[in-house]
């Protein structure tokens, strides 16, 4: 339960309505903007943001961005007043008006993106601002991981979203939501049209908490009822439904579109109605009330009607006005009473009358029966169910059957609080302020209002929006009373029949228990599952891959070195490899090189340690002689020295490290020895490879024409030491110096230690 | 130039047969001495020129400089951990010596430390560091 | 180390340097000479006093005896090499010295060292006494009296 | 001349070899030591050689290096056994 | 631990004439085998042998100088033949050749003794930390 | 003759040598360090904008001419490589001035660092395949010494595996070289681009592509050659940490992105579809290896190769927005990673740990430093608008445009993946509640943090900007990898 | 003339495959003195390999790259002084490398106090 140390009323809580003023001015703005968005005249703000992956930053205000914009920054008014007063004494309350107003920006931006890219941005951004405002109160754990578990699958979509975008962008050959909404049939046209589509469901419906990716949603309600109201009803959750609606004019028309968009609606329209009716937990409720309700407006969208479309635009507009309405009620009774659990509430009517017939007007519109505009919005559903081809009597049952449990619901949340017998409640109720009142009550009478004259804003913002999901501009009328006609019955029908459910409540609880056995099948189960599982696939995988052994890691790169070779050997064949003849050869040259060997077979096998780097002197000595041999006196006079400075360092060093032990098995050993046998195979074959041909030397030539020239000097390597290529020469001193500053450092600074 | 490489097989063979460290070294150190000064002569007779016999003059000082003291100092030191001497010695007074003198602590015959390998073997020399 | 030795040493050095490099020019003398009083600047520590060759006579005569010596013994030890069945009767022994400079010890026990058969072990730490081991020792005593009157003596004829 | 070089390199080449063999079996430490110092004076005397069949006095210089530096590695080892041999 | 007289003594002889034959070698280096590095590993071994006749302490009693400012030292005389190109306007690293003496003295021979110093400090560096563990 | 062009090798190595000679006194040290990646700073910024506007710049060391002599070469990549370098590199020191304790600023640290970046600045302007071996091995061993500087157990234990495994790699390069000098002749990289097609077996030169692919492949840290680095990064001092993973690894893509697009691209039928398996695994694998991390660096390395994979997908994909991808993606992590490093230190200042376990609290307490995390954390995790979404945006356009599905997809899960365990990291050091066994930060600890946030700000602010900024970047990186797949204006550059 | 073919490629190109395999084999092994002796190994094939594959021209016997003292040129079949260059620098760059991974295993023994390196596993557990 958040916070309930502040008192409403406080002078303190009225600093939420000084910042309201931010969404208050916007909103002002936004409505003188209605007479021209009205008229068809388009905002538009673009600027070149990235020219090379030709992303335009744009903005672009029509009809339907217009209508979200309306609501959003009104109802942000409404909300951040409510929140002072709610969250007064919060010790983060000053980051939650950051985030409300980041996340109301975010918003913002998203619904009046002109192009995907921007769209994209701040559709990101307000999965963001959601996590850290649901994770607001994070010193719970369940708050934390149920804004992870939000952020995870709305972020999930996101990236399909992403991809789906990118895709879109691609096969349209722009990314401007104008352009875009003139090349549908291109894109339908598209082979890729499917992939795009499902890619941006996704997005659409993990935003949109569509079954089965709406467990987050009620989860989500950790977060403090204003925060809920704000976005988890009225505003972000339409993030998808809106994306729908402004990408349905490329995007729909296909069969695919209405089949998925509409099923996943339907499913989640009586999921979420079906799961209202079981919880008691009021935000609970409410929040699988609003999964029903943007089932609803996704499966109005998929039926792709303008019918359909014109439903859609009103029935959101109703929902987004009840819901903030009936969350901010629930807030107000949590507030006030200490317990949002439906079972525990009871007769507070005449504690809190007010806030009772505020929660009254708000739950008839959400019954939709009533002089409100969700009764429109739902006549219009039927209508447009009614008149649309495929499934229509699957679909209408369907909307009835939700609409009756909703009707349920709305008495669950509005009546059973408020009347019948008085229950205790931890905290003494009394009715709130004003500054808790004044959103809801604003609310829940503006859809009164709205139902009662719909006229001006139909024209002003329901008729523009739905042109705009539709593309053609449309005369729209919007009544009440249509006389007594079939959506009228159905619609008694159904309330009805929710009456009756609501009635026998208390009975068809019990029926949850015995569902609890399909708890693991659930969704949010699966969630849970799978987070589990990566868990444990990352572990092991990591216990596999990082193991620790040093020698497994060589042998890995080893092998990956032997695999790719492999791989060329069996695409190119074996390189030339020709074992011309050993006449040339002479007898101490092969004896240099028996000595060579058998001092790396020593160093290998001696069973002392000091043995080995004896023997590792005679490989030095040998590999100089060979040096000086083959005409390098340079070679062997440098790595006489070193060898000589190697041992002496090894035996200095040796002396602190212990002696040999047998620490490998045999297998091991067989196995190491094939790979090293592999290994050196294939650097003898490279080789030989290498030095198949002869090859121009160039460099050399230039050495030696310029050497006393240029260089001044005879020996023409030292000359490429310290002048030709004197910047290697730079490197490897520079080597040198941090090597041996590194040996000192290593040494020293334990020694130091110690001492102190 | 043949003398000076039979020398130096000579010593090779001589560290191969002798039976002891010390008469390994005997045989290898002046012989080796012998063997490239010899060579290095024949190389500046060969030569005939003066930077070549100068360096040559110089690498046998060195050689009669340095020989002896390498010899000396692994001797030496061969000598204090303990390497055996042939059986057939037949007299050991540095030993006495020491033993008065350095409280050397010696591995020799009976007095080795438990845990540690008998002296035949490489582990004598080559053992771990104390564990300190 | 006095001036003038190290004059001579340097010069000596010069003219080492200007042979090695391979050509006597009075440029390559100079950096030779340049070159000597470097490391006479950077080794002066390490060098210490100590008195160098005089007597050249002596030390000629000491050279020929020594060389003989080395030849003769490499030839013994070679035949015991040689041949399948070892002649050897080996022992360490102590001599006690009467050489005494730091120069004069290490000749001495570098020359035993280089004679084939014996080998310098040790210096005790009051410098008195020389410990060897030889490979040929018929009788102890004999062996420590001709190392003496031999080697040692002729070593101290050069040096004082 | 060639065929006196060559059996010199001959005899070198079995000194090596057989040095090697000493190196292999040790048995003790400054047996492998006196090994290790026997092939670098051998190295030096190949080198010699090679300066002769080629006719070429540049790598006495590294075989000179090699004489001078030789020596110590083999001290460096001496001084890693007595400090070995110390009392403790 | 008691360290050998005749070790001591034959280093003292040993030793300049290490040092002498490192500066011939690097100097030699530009015509003849050898060079910087050898020399200077060369003289390095000098040392080395030093600190195995005495003492590490002892050794850089007897060097005088820190190591890291030899390294440093080599470092910026490196860099600073380097610096000459550039300052007479051409890339770094060009080297410029005058006349000293009847010999030919240029920025890379400078280039050459920074190579020399930085290998005898670092090494010794190593040594000498080493030795003193 | 083109000064500039030598001034980022230069300066690190001087200033690590008057350090040197001034070896005994830690306020030198100090200075020397600061002044080091200023003004270095100072010339990579002016490098980069020569470049911009005078096309490649290149300097012939000694004079002599290329393919003769040794030759730095700046493209545009290479300058923007450098110039990010150098800004991490100034942050990081300022970093340093606070964290790092006495005892490694007296045995060596800054010259150290100094010499890091000699060798990073070296290998990213070298036009010779050998040369930048030897920067390799200059940035290599003095990441060795910071890496075991000072340290105890684990930082031992780290460094071996560290150690031995770029060892190898450098041993495979070098292997490399010794083979594509003997069966062309040269060593410079134009002159290799011109000569590699005239090898007659071309087998034998993919064979080496191979050698390259590892060796480098090891230094990126690439699926399956990644150990070395989960094993260390973690172990020693963040301002250590933070430089090794905004740099290193970078520098082995940088040398996979100039093999691959200079010298090997004969066969990208075998070598540049290897390089996109690569990719999507290293991708993967490395996410999941930070997913199931509890500690905030080891996650941070983790991702370190997680990303990786991201760049190298790039470079697998093989066309110029694909490259140009890479190339921004690489800046942007390279800022966004080095400061989660710094972060992190901060948070162990005031934790006292960097074990998820033992940390939280620093939302409510330092809401600074959550703002100071949450910038470059969400950057990492493609959150728009910041640098990494973009980079992201990039890089997945590029793949869906070559119709690389599969390697998209595996793109997309680690974009999850990675959001996942910042989040992780965000919940449990600073949502959670601090627990209540850990002790409070004393005063100095605090005054320190405070302090160290200042470069974590400034590189913050940079992510910031290269996000609204992005077109700027995009801009430059595309130019960049034009002249990558076009690779005449190099060669021409070069070899006049 | 092929100068390279007919040559002592062949054995070298052996031993330059022997000395991997036995560094290979060496630094598989457990113990940390043997992972340093493998790596001292693989500098020596690594810069065998350089040697044998660099030499352009084919490996020459007593011809190095030294121009004799009158001053004139190079005449004829020489060896390849680049790769020589190379080599020269990569043994320096190993030397060094070598001398720091000794005093590093030094340092990782005393501290951690095993010689086998399946025991250091500390910091990935
Ligand atoms: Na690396
Ligand atoms: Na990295």
């Amino acid at each position: 339960m958040a916070h309930v140390e502040g008192h409403s009323g406080g002078a303190v809580g009225w600093i939420g309505w000084l910042v309201g003023i931010l969404p208050l001015s916007l909103f002002i703005w936004y409505i003188t903007m209605i007479p021209a968005v009205s008229e068809g005249h388009r905002y538009v703000f673009s600027a070149v943001w990235i020219e090379t992956l030709a992303f335009r930053f744009t903005l672009e205000i029509d009809g339907l961005a217009l209508l979200f914009l309306i609501l959003i920054s009104g109802i942000g008014f409404l909300i951040f007043g409510y929140a002072g007063h709610y969250l007064q004494g919060h010790r983060h309350l000053g980051r939650c008006y950051l985030y409300l107003t980041a996340f109301m920006f975010s918003m913002l931006g998203l619904v009046a993106a002109g192009d995907l890219i921007t769209l994209f941005i701040f559709w990101e951004l307000t999965s963001i601002t959601s996590y850290l405002l649901i994770g607001l109160d994070h010193d719970r754990k369940s708050a934390r991981d149920a804004a992870l578990q939000a952020l995870l699958v709305t972020g999930g979509g996101g990236l399909a979203l992403l991809v789906g975008f990118i895709l879109l962008g691609q096969v349209a050959g722009t990314f401007d939501l104008g352009e875009l909404a003139l090349l549908g049939s291109e894109v339908q046209g598209s082979a890729l049209y499917v992939p795009i589509l499902l890619l941006i469901l996704l997005g659409a419906f993990t935003k949109s908490a569509q079954v089965p990716f709406h467990f987050w949603l009620p989860n989500a309600m950790e977060a403090p009822t204003p925060v809920s109201a704000y976005l988890h009803s009225a505003t972000m959750v339409k993030a998808g439904v809106y994306l729908l609606a402004r990408l349905s004019i490329v995007l729909s028309g296909r069969d695919e579109w209405v089949m998925i968009v509409t099923t996943a609606g339907v499913v989640t329209m009586l999921v979420g109605a079906v799961m209202a009716f079981l919880f008691t937990d009021l935000k609970r409720v409410l929040a699988y009330s609003t999964i029903s309700a943007l089932g609803t407006l996704v499966f109005l969208l998929g039926l792709g009607t303008p019918a359909a479309a014109n439903a859609a635009i009103v029935f959101l507009l109703a929902h987004a006005l009840y819901k903030a309405a009936l969350f901010m009620i629930a807030g107000v009774i949590d507030h006030q009473t200490g317990t949002r659990e439906v079972t525990q509430l009871g007769g507070l009517r005449a504690a809190m009358p007010i806030t009772a017939t505020i929660a009254l007007v708000a739950a008839v519109s959400l019954a939709g029966f009533g002089p409100v505009l969700s009764f429109i919005g739902k006549e219009m559903l039927l209508e447009a169910v009614f008149s649309g081809g495929r499934m229509r009597e699957i679909l209408l049952i369907a909307a009835l059957i939700s609409a009756a449990l909703l009707t349920a619901v709305a008495g669950m949340v509005a009546i059973r609080p408020f009347f019948g017998k008085r229950r205790e409640t931890p905290v003494e109720p009394h009715e709130a302020g004003a500054g808790l009142l004044a959103g809801p009550l604003l609310l829940a009478f503006a859809g009164l209002i709205l139902g009662l004259m719909p006229d001006g804003v139909t024209r002003g913002l329901i008729a523009p929006a739905a042109a705009s999901v539709t593309g053609v501009p449309e005369e729209l009328h919007l009544a009440l009373w249509h006389g007594v006609n079939l959506p009228l019955m159905m619609s008694a029908a159904s309330v009805i029949v929710g009456v009756l459910l609501f009635l026998m409540w208390e009975k068809l609880r019990t029926f949850t228990v015995r569902l609890s056995p399909l708890k693991p099948a659930t969704p949010s189960a699966m969630y849970a599952y799978s987070l589990a599982a990566l868990n444990s696939i990352a572990r092991g995988q990591t216990r596999i891959l990082q193991n620790g052994y040093l020698r497994v890691y060589l042998m890995t790169v080893f092998a990956t070195v032997l695999a790719l070779m492999g791989l060329l050997v069996l695409r190119n064949g074996m390189p030339p490899v020709t074992l011309a003849d050993w006449s040339n050869l002479r007898f101490y040259e092969v004896v240099v090189a028996v000595m060579i060997l058998a001092g790396a077979f020593v160093a290998v096998r001696s069973e002392s340690r000091l043995g080995a780097v004896a023997a590792l002197g005679v490989v030095g000595y040998s590999v100089a002689l060979m040096y000086i041999i083959f005409s390098a006196p340079d070679l062997a006079m440098t790595q006489f020295v070193i060898e000589t400075l190697t041992v002496v360092i090894f035996v200095l060093v040796l002396y602190h490290l212990p002696r040999y032990a047998k620490l490998s098995s045999s297998p091991a050993r067989l196995r190491d020895a094939i790979i090293s046998i592999a290994v050196g195979v294939l650097m003898t074959v490279l080789v030989l490879a290498v030095t198949h041909t002869d090859v121009d030397a160039e460099l050399s030539r230039f050495y030696v024409e310029n050497s006393v020239g240029g260089g001044h000097g005879r020996n023409i390597v030292n000359v490429i030491l310290v002048d030709f290529r004197a910047l290697d020469t730079l490197g490897e001193i520079t080597v040198l110096a941090i090597a041996a500053i590194g040996v000192f450092a290593m040494l020293k600074l334990r020694v130091e230690r110690n001492d102190t | 130039m043949l003398t000076g490489c039979a020398f130096l097989l000579l010593a090779a063979v001589g560290i191969l047969r002798m039976p002891d460290i010390f008469t390994r070294m005997s045989a290898s150190s002046k012989a080796t001495t012998l063997g490239i000064g010899c060579m290095l002569i024949a190389l500046a007779l060969h030569f005939r020129d003066v930077g070549v016999t100068t360096k040559v003059l110089l690498v046998i000082a060195f050689f009669f400089l340095k020989a002896p003291v390498a010899a000396h100092v692994l001797a030496r030191a061969a000598y204090r951990i303990g390497t055996p001497l042939w059986k057939e010695t037949f007299v050991d007074e540095l030993r006495e010596y020491y033993d008065q003198e350095e409280y050397l602590v010696h591995r020799r015959g009976g007095l080795e430390r438990p845990g540690e390998a008998s002296p035949q073997a490489d582990e004598a020399q080559d053992t771990s560091p104390p564990s300190t | 180390m006095n001036a003038t030795t190290t004059f001579l040493w340097n010069l000596l050095l010069a003219l080492v340097w200007a042979l090695a490099v391979g050509d006597l020019t009075v440029g390559t003398l100079g950096v030779g000479f340049l070159a000597g009083m470097l490391v006479f600047f950077v080794a002066r520590r390490v060098v210490g006093s100590e008195a160098y060759a005089r007597k050249i006579g002596k030390l000629l005569k000491l050279i020929a005896f020594f060389l003989a010596d080395l030849i003769k013994s490499n030839l013994r030890v070679a035949h015991d090499v040689a041949t399948p069945k070892f002649s050897m009767r080996p022992g360490v022994l102590a001599i006690p010295l009467d050489v005494e400079s730091d120069g004069e010890i290490i000749t001495f026990a570098n020359f035993i060292t280089l004679t084939p058969g014996t080998l310098s072990l040790d210096v005790s730490a009051d410098r008195k006494t020389l410990f060897i081991h030889s490979m040929y020792t018929p009788d102890a005593e004999q062996m420590k009296k001709e190392l003496k009157e031999g080697l040692e003596r002729r070593i101290i004829e050069v040096t004082r | 001349m060639s065929v006196v070089l060559n059996i010199c390199f001959g005899m070198l080449s079995l000194a090596m070899l057989i040095s090697v063999i000493r190196l292999v079996r040790g048995p003790s430490l400054p047996d492998r030591v006196v090994a290790l110092d026997l092939v670098g004076v051998l190295v030096v005397g190949m080198i010699i050689l090679y300066d002769v069949a080629t006719q070429l006095a540049v790598f006495l210089d590294a075989a000179i290096v090699l004489a001078l530096v030789g020596f110590a590695g083999t001290v460096a080892f001496a001084k890693y056994l007595e400090r070995r041999a110390r009392p403790d | 631990m008691r360290r050998s007289l005749i070790l001591q003594t034959a280093a003292r002889y040993l030793i300049p004439l290490l040092f002498l034959f490192s500066i011939i070698v690097l100097f030699r280096g530009h015509n003849l085998p050898g060079g910087g590095f050898s020399g200077g590993l060369l003289a390095a071994t000098g040392f080395s042998l030093y600190v195995f006749a005495f003492d590490a302490a002892s050794a850089r009693r007897a060097l005088g100088v820190d190591t890291h400012a030899i390294m440093g030292a080599g470092l910026l005389c490196a860099l600073l033949s380097g610096f000459v190109g550039l300052l007479r306007g051409s890339a770094f690293l060009t080297s410029w050749w005058g006349a000293l003496g009847g010999e030919a003295v240029g920025t890379p021979i400078l280039f050459d003794i920074g190579v020399y110093l930085v290998v005898i400090g670092s090494t010794l560096t190593t040594v000498f930390a080493l030795a003193e563990e | 003759m083109n000064a500039l062009l030598a001034m980022p090798v230069i300066i690190p190595l001087l200033g690590a040598a008057l350090s040197l000679l001034g070896w005994r006194s830690r306020r030198i040290q100090r200075g020397l360090g600061v002044l080091t990646s200023v003004t270095l700073l100072v010339v990579s910024v002016l490098l980069l904008a020569r470049v911009s506007r005078d096309g490649i710049q290149v300097t012939a060391l000694g004079s002599w001419p290329a393919p003769f002599g040794i030759v730095l070469v700046a493209d545009l990549f290479s300058a923007i490589m450098v110039c990010v370098a150098s800004v991490t590199a100034t942050a990081v020191v300022f970093y340093s001035l606070v964290s790092i304790d006495r005892r490694r600023e007296a045995f060596g640290y800054y010259p150290l660092f100094s010499l890091l970046l000699m060798g990073v600045c070296g290998a990213f302007l070298t036009g010779d395949i050998f040369n930048l071996y030897v920067w390799f091995e200059v940035m290599l061993i003095s990441s060795f010494v910071l890496l075991a500087l000072g340290g105890e157990k684990p930082q031992f234990d780290s460094a071996i595996k560290y150690v031995t495994l770029n060892l190898i790699s450098s041993a495979i390069f070098l292997a490399a070289i010794g083979m594509t000098y003997g069966l062309t002749g040269t060593l410079n990289m134009a002159d290799l681009a011109l000569k590699l097609p005239l090898a007659p077996q071309q087998g034998t030169v993919t064979a080496i592509a191979m050698l390259y692919l590892v060796a480098f492949g090891i230094k990126a840290a690439v699926f399956p050659l990644f150990f070395w680095l989960p094993a260390s990064y973690h172990t020693p001092p963040v301002a250590v940490s933070a430089v090794f993973a905004g740099l290193l690894t970078k520098v082995g893509v940088y040398a996979l992105i100039r093999v691959f697009t200079l010298l090997f691209i004969h066969d990208p039928a075998i070598t540049h579809t290897v390089l996109m398996w690569i990719a999507g695994l290293t991708m993967l694998t490395g996410v999941l290896g930070a997913v199931a991390q509890n500690d905030f660096r080891r996650i941070l390395s983790f991702h370190i190769i997680s990303q990786i994979g991201y760049m190298i997908m790039g470079l697998g994909l093989y066309t110029r927005a694909a490259l140009a991808a890479s190339i921004f993606y690489i800046v942007h992590h390279i800022i966004v990673k080095t400061n989660l490093f710094l972060v992190s230190g901060v948070a162990k200042r005031l934790t006292g740990s960097y074990e998820l376990k033992k940390m939280g609290g620093l939302y409510a307490s330092y809401p600074w430093l959550a703002v100071l995390f949450m910038i470059p954390a969400m950057s990492l995790a493609g959150m728009p608008p910041l640098s990494g979404f973009f980079a992201k945006l990039g890089i997945i356009s590029a793949g869906l445009a070559e119709e690389q599905y599969l390697l998209v997809a595996a793109a997309i899960v680690a974009g999850l993946l990675t959001l996942f365990s910042m989040t992780k990291i965000w919940g449990e050091a600073f949502w959670k509640p601090l627990p209540s066994d850990v002790e409070a930060p004393g005063a100095a600890d605090l005054v320190a943090a405070r302090r160290m946030m200042w470069p974590i700000a400034v590189l913050a602010a940079i992510t910031v900007s290269l996000g609204f900024g992005a077109g700027w970047l995009y801009d430059l990186s595309t130019r960049a990898a034009s002249q990558l797949i076009d690779r005449s204006e190099y060669i021409r550059a070069v070899l006049g | 003339m092929l100068w390279r073919k007919n040559n002592v490629r062949i054995i070298l190109a052996i031993v330059i495959g022997t000395l991997y395999g036995a560094a290979l084999y060496m630094m598989l092994r457990r113990h940390i003195v043997k992972l340093i002796i493998g790596l001292a190994l693989l500098s020596h094939a690594a810069n065998l390999l350089i040697f044998t594959a660099g030499a352009l021209g084919g490996l020459q016997r007593g011809r190095p790259p030294i121009i004799g003292s009158d001053g004139t040129r190079l005449i004829g079949a020489h060896a390849d002084p680049v790769p020589q260059a190379l080599i020269l620098t990569a043994i320096v760059i190993s030397f060094g490398v070598l001398a720091f991974a000794l005093v590093l295993l030094h340092r990782t023994y005393e501290s951690v106090g095993t010689d086998d390196l399946d025991q250091m596993r500390g910091t990935e557990e």
